[in-house]
């Protein structure tokens, strides 16, 4: 009983059914097709019986196959049946499958092993994880402002001023139609552009009447409210508007 | 053959920095160099790894270049990772077998080939990335599809599937395989 | 005293993966080796990086070692992870010439004094350190307030805010504004 003994020795070893049938049949050296089947078949019964307790899925696998062999088994022990195309055929095509079976399992068994070998010869290299901002901790960050001259900012200043003098797109809109709100924040970031004061004839654009009736109000407006103050050293010199520091005090909403 | 010393230094640093493997070309847009130069310096570089004494390897993954340790030093390694060893189990080497010859493959192919389920030794391997879902088979129950992943070269010292050892295929037909595994 | 390759091979492995520095002590339990032995290796190893065509070099940092790319080819670890760098935007060029003269002020009144949104190259601003916040305003919704960086300041060589060019000081003068406005 020494292949028995192995048998439960390997057993832990055994990757399923057919790993043990291939071991089996390694075992007692015959050829995989040919396979004496009556014999193998009791080995592999046996081999399950000492298995012990096991997934039970994993059992039902090698179950499954000792049926497949003892079905063979029995197939081979009856006398051969008279000419009967149906039986005949069967039985050959279970053995058939089952050598098939076997030798692509022995092909990726052995490719397993191969690749075995390369993992221990070639294999298991390992790599750096690298640490992408480490490396460039010390590098010094391009300048953003790269080829940008304070000139630049102050000229992009100079638009955001002029764009505020012109005003928002009002010619476009009917000019009796204009909003005091809109004219009201329009005076008003004019204004507060100027915080050493803007001359009041300058504050009234030359444009339609109606804009420059409204824009009237609209300061009228921001005085009362005391956003803007209003100065005059003496009686012929310009009227000049300051922002106060009430000037800023618009709600978020009213921008965004 | 004037040998470039400097750009030598050069490719080493680029290869030892990179996340990923660099292709000749773009280590040539660096440097400044053209391909051929290029594959010259690395062959530099592999020789110089070559002595015993080098714990370094230069590693080409589908056509690209990086840094790796010796296979001979990775059991150091893996005691400074503190892991058992990164080697796969049996069970896991037949499955991977599997997928790298017959990619891409669904679980129901690779536990009919094995006439054993499969799918804790995939879930390693997935794990592991060694192997990696791919889509779905255009069939019943539209199955995932795994194949092998660059970390799978990685692993066993491959250059590319192309390196793959040849295997005595067409025992089981794809028909079969495909037929009785679903 | 013989000098062990397969030990520098591993050590020299080891320096290779580790994410962090690694000391002697450590080094020497990994390869079963004493101190003075790693240290003597580690020697072997800094003389061999020092041959012009080797990119690494041997760092020591608090006490514990590992590898980094030599200062001189720094350049191409730049190249290879160099950002491309955008130029920044007019928009972005206006709020920033606003916030430099009205600082701090909350993006409400950018938006309002230039009478469009500008919350996109506020954030670029903000991302390239131009500005940055400095606090909530006290008014309802308690908006953040942005102010301009040391970095903004170091640019236009300028040591402190007070050495902006004054905006009234008749860089243009009210009547110049009005011109142009015209």
């Amino acid at each position: 009983m020494e292949s028995e003994y192995a048998v439960q020795f390997e057993l832990p070893a055994y990757k399923g059914p057919l790993d043990l049938l291939l071991t089996l049949i390694q075992q007692e050296k015959v050829d995989i097709y040919d396979i004496p089947i009556a014999r193998i078949a009791d080995q592999f019964v046996e081999a399950i019986r000492h298995m012990g307790p096991m997934d039970m899925e994993v059992t039902t696998e090698f179950l499954v196959l000792a049926a497949q062999l003892l079905y063979i088994k029995s197939r081979d022990l009856l006398p051969k049946p008279p000419k009967n195309e149906q039986g005949q055929v069967g039985e050959e095509d279970l053995r058939q499958e089952l050598v098939e079976r076997l030798l692509a399992y022995r092909t990726f068994k052995q490719a397993a092993e191969v690749l075995e070998a390369l993992e221990t010869s070639s294999g298991r290299s390992y790599c750096r994880e690298v640490d992408v901002e480490g490396l460039l901790a010390d590098v010094i960050p391009e300048d953003p402002l790269k080829g940008i001259s304070f000139d630049n900012l102050w000229k992009a200043f100079c638009q955001v001023i002029e764009r505020a003098e012109k005003g928002e797109e009002i010619l476009e809109v009917e000019p009796d139609e204009i909003a005091i709100d809109v004219m009201l924040a329009d005076v008003l970031r004019r204004v507060l552009l100027h915080p050493k004061g803007l001359r009041f004839s300058l504050l009234m654009r030359i444009g339609s009447r109606m804009e420059m009736v409204v824009s009237f109000l609209a300061l009228l407006e921001l005085l009362q409210v005391g956003k803007v103050r209003a100065e005059q050293v003496t009686i012929l010199s310009d009227i000049m508007i300051f922002p106060t520091k009430k000037a800023w005090e618009f709600t978020e909403e009213e921008s965004i | 053959m004037l040998f470039r010393e400097r750009e030598t230094a050069a490719l080493e640093a680029l290869l030892f920095v990179a996340k990923e493997q660099l292709s000749p070309e773009l280590l040539g847009e660096i440097l400044d160099l053209d391909v051929p130069k290029i594959e010259e310096l690395l062959n530099e570089l592999r020789d110089r790894y070559n002595v015993e004494a080098c714990g370094l390897k230069l590693l080409e993954i589908n056509g690209g270049y990086t840094l790796g340790t010796k296979p001979e030093v990775a059991r150091y390694v893996e005691i400074l990772y503190k892991q058992p060893s990164h080697a796969l189990s049996n069970a896991a080497l037949e499955v991977l077998s599997i997928i790298a010859y017959k990619q891409p493959v669904t679980r129901g192919e690779v536990d009919f080939i094995r006439g054993v389920q499969s799918d804790r030794a995939l879930a390693t391997l997935v794990e592991k990335e060694l192997v990696k879902d791919v889509g779905r088979k255009d069939s019943p129950g539209r199955p995932i599809l795994y194949a092998t992943t660059e970390q799978f070269l990685l692993h066993f010292g491959l250059r590319s599937l192309d390196d793959m050892p040849n295997l005595e295929v067409g025992l089981l037909s794809e028909e079969e395989v495909a037929s009785t595994a679903e």
